[in-house]
């Protein structure tokens, strides 16, 4: 199972590097970081480790969106 | 005790007038009689004086404190031949009081004399480059035991000749009208110390006296040996005349060219400690 | 105590669990010195300048003010402690910190003239001074891992240290202590405050005569 | 003439910090050859025990509390109470080592542990310039910034 | 093994974001890369064990992103 | 040795080449160029298990690149 | 082996129902919540999406929806039960107001998960199989084609509206 | 033999003379401040090498000494190229700045309370730097030095009863690790009020 995860975030990565348009990166770092949250939870089956998914996950999450935000706020593109 | 130190600061001011009158005579004028040292002295202790109403009191008077002591305290430890480190210590504390002199006036003059003594901190660096190899071939700093090394095994000058050039070089740096004496050069008019007047001049006067005995004493004792007194007193006028043959043929370098010039000699021999320490 | 033939007998030492200062015939010379200059930091009024109007014969006194002197006096005394722990400690990383002290110290004394060029020689000399942290605390680093030790005292005479790890301690002392150049450099005449500025000078000069000592005996 | 040269790059204090580094280089290029030659015994003093059963993963160094634990310090005679403050955890981290095996480092960071030890007894005058290294950096920057506040 | 994989895996991703974050010229791509990076290292710290760790780290990560991003924000005209 | 260790000093090369050649030369890449040694000296540290040393490097690490932002938005800030 | 890979495939179609559902219910797609996930929704548009599909897919990103908490749900319920499950919503309440966002749906997304999790748990189930799952379809939505994406998401969204 | 440690003394070394090399090509002063920073993972990194529970007594210090320095050189700049008073050429208005701090900031600053210490120092202090530069905030500069004053007073006191009475062990460490936690979050925190914001 964790295979599956981190497999989808390594694919995840990959379709990061490959996309050209910034804005349009982002919704291949939330594959990512879905597939890393659900690793975590596999590699150490403990229940801190889901407090710990979950800051990864919301930590990313606001990663994310401050900087969509801040694309949006400068170029308005 | 205090007769020592009264002795070694007439010596030194002798040891002045001495060196005035071979660079005079070099140059081709008769030159101040060799006392005349003495007499400046003399003269400016029973001056009136004060301390200068900008001037930064404390540190005007303090430093002139200093600068005896560290000479005597430098005495005293070539008499009881203590430690040689302790003696590069004070050596380099010397800078403190050239700095100190030059900052306590307000005067500019003063300052760019502080100040180029500061630029020439490198010419401490050749000291401490000696006193590494001197360790390196001695296995010891105590003075005593150099001495013992040298009853053994003859003159350090030979085996440690960068040293002693090193050495050399750094008394070279501290004597009047030197290639290297940059921070009394006569642009600034007489450098840090064109400020202090009356008895602190006469005092001053006094301290660098006993410098020049001391440091030239401690080149005898390091590379020469225990030799006896009169033998002692012999090689320290030679190398006081050798001194004065320098200062009179060589001009006065810019400032920066005197600290690469001492910048470089202290590599030098830093190569050669380091080729001694691991090769040999 | 080791009785290494460099420094003179030792006095006293003073535990502070792994961190044992002592005091040797040098150090105690040295720490002598350094209470002289506190002393003269503390107490001693600045210079004041006097600035001749050329053409005329009017002058007039710069004056100085209250806060700045109170900041760098403070300072001054600071790195007066600072040398004073630098000479006496007995553990090489406790002995880059107090030259990292007194590196910072002196950047102080230097910025707190508010002249431009002043300021721009304080910025200069904290680079070279923060930059200089890498062979200074990799010499630390280096001795630790070679031989398991930082006191001085176990050090002494063992001649394990290998010379990178000297070499590197130099250089960063080098580093910490070349604001006097700075400071030359600059137009510090402008700057007032002779007994801070000679701090400036004395705690560097300090630390070159230590490192010296340290890298004897090490 | 070199030494002319030389003295130009000197006389220009903004070259210093560059000639700084070169030196910096040429120790550094030269102490490469002497690397294989050193040899590590860097865990003579306060060496790590790793035990990954245990509730203080990294940082478990044994002893109970209010007494106390083997501690290889440099001078072991100078601190009589060594060991006390490695072995000592507070209520509250004996209760979070109790609960869970994956908080060691909070446990440890709490008052009481091998960390404490160090920074605070053995090798407290370290701590102590430390933190007066902390407070002339902050007065530097406040002197300034109050400074442009005054004017 | 499964170990092994994983760790390699995650080498990957974070050279992976390592180099794009080095050859990327925008910043805000460069940002991303750093969170590919971040999201190679976290699971290493989890596989340690040490999850206190990795709960404030990666809480820390975007506090330094978004400090970063105030450097990014709108021009002011 | 440990895996960790040797992804960490090569993320630390790789960081220090990238920060000191940065590809456009301006202050941001430089920046955030810096966070890949530090990522790189992290790994080391969590390979020597120095996780206390970890935790304070990164909010430090956190603190010091506010102070860099500070700079660089007052140096391109208008008076 | 096949049967792990039927769980998964079974838990994979679930959770994408699930979540779909509960964000458009939660009206995700009508526009973008913070800046951020509009200059997304418009960027996708700009590609030959749909609109309120991208609209979605950039909420989607910036803060923890549905889907997050279907997520996080199931590695609650899987490390800890139900217990893990209520504090997994929790977590994805704090992590929405930090997120700026009201947090009905991730919230929501959590509970709901993990009443489904717990029941099909009692059919055979892992909880395990979910996270995979979720995994699985958040793949399908954010990571293959964002254009189809964001054009299914438009026509269920024009459905309900 | 070659172990671990001669491997990342040679990756170190490598490391230094690579941006000791960049650094001594550099001639902008901010350029220069950004390296100086890189010389400082370089010092970490040398002594993080160790290993030990010493080494990372170690590190602690090293930190500090960066931060400080730091701290001191960007207001020296600043100062220096006299844009102190500038405005910021950017504003960052994005909603998370609205809504992340306080959490966050929370997050932090509880568990840095929790860890005390050095550690918690910094943790704390990036918490509380983080809501001072999103929310703005009100100079209370006198009081948080004075109250930082204080703690740096009860840290030496806290030294020397560990010196002195060694048996008041438990005492000083308290003392000492809540003192160095108050202090090194003042001191830390007051760099986010001191970033001149167009309010003031």
């Amino acid at each position: 199972m964790g295979a599956i995860c981190l497999i989808i975030a390594l694919y995840g990565a990959i379709r990061i590097v490959l996309e050209r348009e910034t804005l349009l990166k982002l919704p291949f770092v939330n594959v990512m970081n879905f597939g890393i949250a659900g690793l975590i939870v596999f590699i150490l089956p403990h229940p801190l480790t889901l407090v710990a998914a979950a800051a990864y996950f919301v930590g990313s999450t606001l990663e994310a969106n401050a900087i969509a935000s801040a694309i949006a706020r400068r170029g308005g593109k | 005790m205090i007769e020592y130190i009264i002795a070694a600061m007439f010596a030194g001011l002798l040891l002045h007038g001495i060196h005035r009158k071979v660079i005079a005579r070099i140059q081709g004028r008769p030159g101040p009689p060799i006392w005349q040292e003495i007499l400046h002295t003399l003269k400016f202790l029973g001056k009136e004086s004060w301390i200068p109403k900008t001037a930064s009191q404390g540190v005007y008077v303090a430093v002139v404190g200093i600068s005896i002591a560290i000479w005597t305290a430098a005495l005293m430890l070539l008499i009881t031949q203590e430690s040689l480190l302790l003696l590069f210590a004070l050596y380099v504390l010397h800078k403190i009081v050239e700095h100190g002199i030059g900052l306590a006036s307000g005067s500019p003059y003063a300052k760019f004399g502080a100040i180029r003594s500061v630029v020439s901190a490198a010419s401490e660096l050749p000291l401490l480059s000696s006193v590494a190899l001197i360790y390196l071939i001695t296995g010891s700093l105590m003075l005593r035991d150099i001495e013992a090394y040298q009853a053994i095994n003859g003159p350090l000058l030979i085996v440690a000749f960068p040293a002693a050039v090193a050495l050399y070089l750094v008394i070279l740096s501290k004597i009047h009208y030197g290639p290297f004496s940059i921070v009394e050069a006569k642009e600034i008019v007489s450098g840090y110390w064109t400020e202090h007047f009356g008895v602190w001049r006469g005092l001053m006067n006094a301290a660098f006296g006993l410098k020049t005995f001391v440091l030239l004493y401690t080149f005898v004792v390091v590379f020469i040996g225990p030799i006896g007194l009169p033998l002692t007193l012999l090689a320290i006028l030679i190398l006081m005349i050798t001194l004065s043959f320098v200062c009179a043929a060589t001009p006065m370098l810019s400032p920066y060219d005197s600290v690469t010039v001492q910048t470089l000699t202290t590599g030098l021999i830093a190569i050669y400690i380091i080729y001694l320490g691991v090769f040999a | 105590m080791f009785d290494l033939n460099i420094e003179g007998a030792e006095l006293f030492a003073l535990p502070f669990g792994d961190i044992v200062p002592y005091f040797s015939v040098y150090s105690a010379t040295l720490a002598a010195f350094v209470l002289i200059f506190i002393l003269i930091a503390a107490f001693d009024r600045p210079e004041r300048q006097l600035n001749i109007i050329f053409g005329g014969d009017a002058f007039y006194e710069k004056e100085i003010k209250e806060g700045d002197t109170r900041f760098s006096r403070f300072m001054a005394i600071a790195c007066g402690f600072a040398t004073l722990g630098a000479v006496l400690t007995g553990d090489i990383f406790n002995f880059t910190l107090f030259a990292v002290l007194v590196g910072i110290t002196n950047i102080a004394i230097v910025a707190s003239a508010g002249n431009h060029h002043v300021l721009n020689a304080a910025f200069q000399y904290g680079i070279v001074a923060m930059i200089a942290t890498v062979p200074l605390f990799g010499a630390a680093a280096i001795i630790l891992a070679t031989t398991g030790t930082l006191s001085i005292w176990t050090l002494a005479g063992m001649g394990a240290v290998p010379l990178l790890a000297k070499a590197m301690l130099i250089l960063g002392v080098m580093g910490e202590g070349i604001a006097p150049l700075y400071i030359g450099k600059a137009e510090i005449i402008r700057a007032q405050g002779a007994p801070f500025v000679l701090m400036i000078h004395f705690s560097s000069l300090l630390l070159f005569l230590r490192v010296t000592e340290i890298v004897l005996v090490i | 003439m070199i030494i002319r040269k030389l003295s130009g790059i000197l006389s220009n204090f903004t070259n210093l910090s560059r000639v700084y580094a070169v030196m910096v280089i040429i120790v550094v290029i030269a102490g490469i050859a002497s690397i294989p030659s050193l040899d590590y015994q860097g865990d003579r003093l306060y060496p790590k025990t790793i035990d990954r059963d245990s509730p203080l993963d990294p940082y478990d160094r044994g002893g109970i509390p209010f007494e106390s634990t083997v501690v290889l310090a440099e001078y072991p005679e100078n601190s009589p109470y060594l060991g006390y403050i490695t072995a000592y955890l507070t209520p509250l981290s004996l209760a979070l080592a109790a609960a869970t095996p994956h908080m060691g480092t909070t446990i440890v960071a709490h008052p009481g542990g091998i960390i404490d030890e160090i920074l605070y007894a053995t090798r407290g005058l370290d701590t102590v310039v430390e933190t007066t290294i902390l407070f002339v950096g902050f007065a530097v920057a406040a002197h300034l910034f109050r400074r442009r506040e005054d004017e | 093994m499964m170990e092994s994989v994983i760790t390699l895996s995650l080498a990957g991703l974070i050279f992976l974001g390592a180099v794009a974050t080095a050859l990327w010229k925008n910043p805000f791509d460069k940002l991303i890369g750093i969170s590919i990076l971040s999201a190679g290292v976290i699971p290493l710290i989890v596989t340690r064990g040490y999850l206190d760790v990795a709960i404030i780290i990666s809480l820390v990560i975007p506090i330094t992103t978004i400090l970063v991003l105030l450097l990014l924000g709108r021009e002011v005209r | 040795m440990s895996p960790l260790f040797i992804i960490g000093f090569g993320l630390i090369i790789l960081g220090t080449v990238a920060t000191a050649w940065p590809s456009p030369k301006d202050y941001i890449t430089r920046l955030i160029n810096l966070e890949l040694p530090a990522f790189g000296i992290l790994l080391v540290m969590l390979s020597f298990d120095e996780t206390l040393a970890l935790l304070t490097f990164i909010a430090v690490t956190s603190i010091s690149t506010f102070l860099f932002v500070r700079v660089i938005e007052k140096r391109e800030g208008t008076p | 082996m096949l049967e792990e890979f039927g769980r998964i495939v079974v838990a994979t179609v679930i959770a994408w129902v699930l979540f779909l559902s509960l964000d458009i219910y939660w009206r995700l797609p009508r526009r973008g919540g913070v800046s951020g996930a509009d200059a997304i929704g418009k960027a996708i548009a700009e590609r030959g999406g749909d609109q309120h599909g991208g609209w979605m897919m950039g909420n989607i990103v910036c803060s923890p929806d549905a889907s997050a908490g279907t997520l996080l749900a199931a590695c609650g319920v899987f490390v800890a039960g139900i217990p893990g499950g209520i504090a997994a919503a929790i977590l994805v309440y704090i992590g929405n107001r930090i997120c700026h966002d009201k947090g009905y749906a991730g919230t929501s997304g959590a509970l709901i998960a993990t009443i489904v999790i717990a029941g099909f748990m009692q059919i055979g189930f892992f909880a395990s199989d979910f996270i995979a799952g979720m995994v699985l379809a958040i793949l399908t939505i954010q990571g293959i084609s964002h254009t189809h994406a964001s054009r299914l998401i438009g026509y269920f969204w024009r459905w309900r509206a | 033999m070659i172990d671990t440690f001669h491997i990342g003394m040679f990756a170190a070394s490598l490391c230094i003379i690579i941006a000791f090399f960049s650094f001594m090509k550099e001639t902008d002063d901010l350029h220069r401040l950004l390296l100086t920073d890189l010389a400082s993972v370089m010092a970490l990194f040398l002594i993080a090498l160790v290993g030990t529970d010493l080494a990372e007594a170690l590190i602690l210090p090293g930190l500090v000494v960066t931060i400080s320095k730091l701290m001191a050189l960007t207001e020296i700049y600043l100062v220096k190229e006299g844009i102190q008073r500038n405005q910021p050429a950017r504003t960052l208005d994005i909603e998370v700045l609205q809504s992340a701090p306080a959490i966050l900031a929370s997050i932090l600053v509880l568990y840095g309370i929790f860890l005390s210490g050095f550690s918690g120092g910094a943790v704390a202090g990036l918490g509380v730097i983080f809501y001072i530069i999103c929310k703005g905030h009100q100079e209370r500069f006198e009081l948080i030095e004075t109250v930082s004053g204080y703690a740096w007073v009860a840290w030496i006191a806290a030294f020397f009863i560990i010196l002195i009475f060694p048996s008041q062990w438990f005492l000083a460490v308290m003392i000492a690790g809540g003192a160095i936690l108050i202090k090194v979050t003042a001191k830390l925190s007051l760099i986010g009020t001191m970033r001149g914001e167009s309010d003031v």
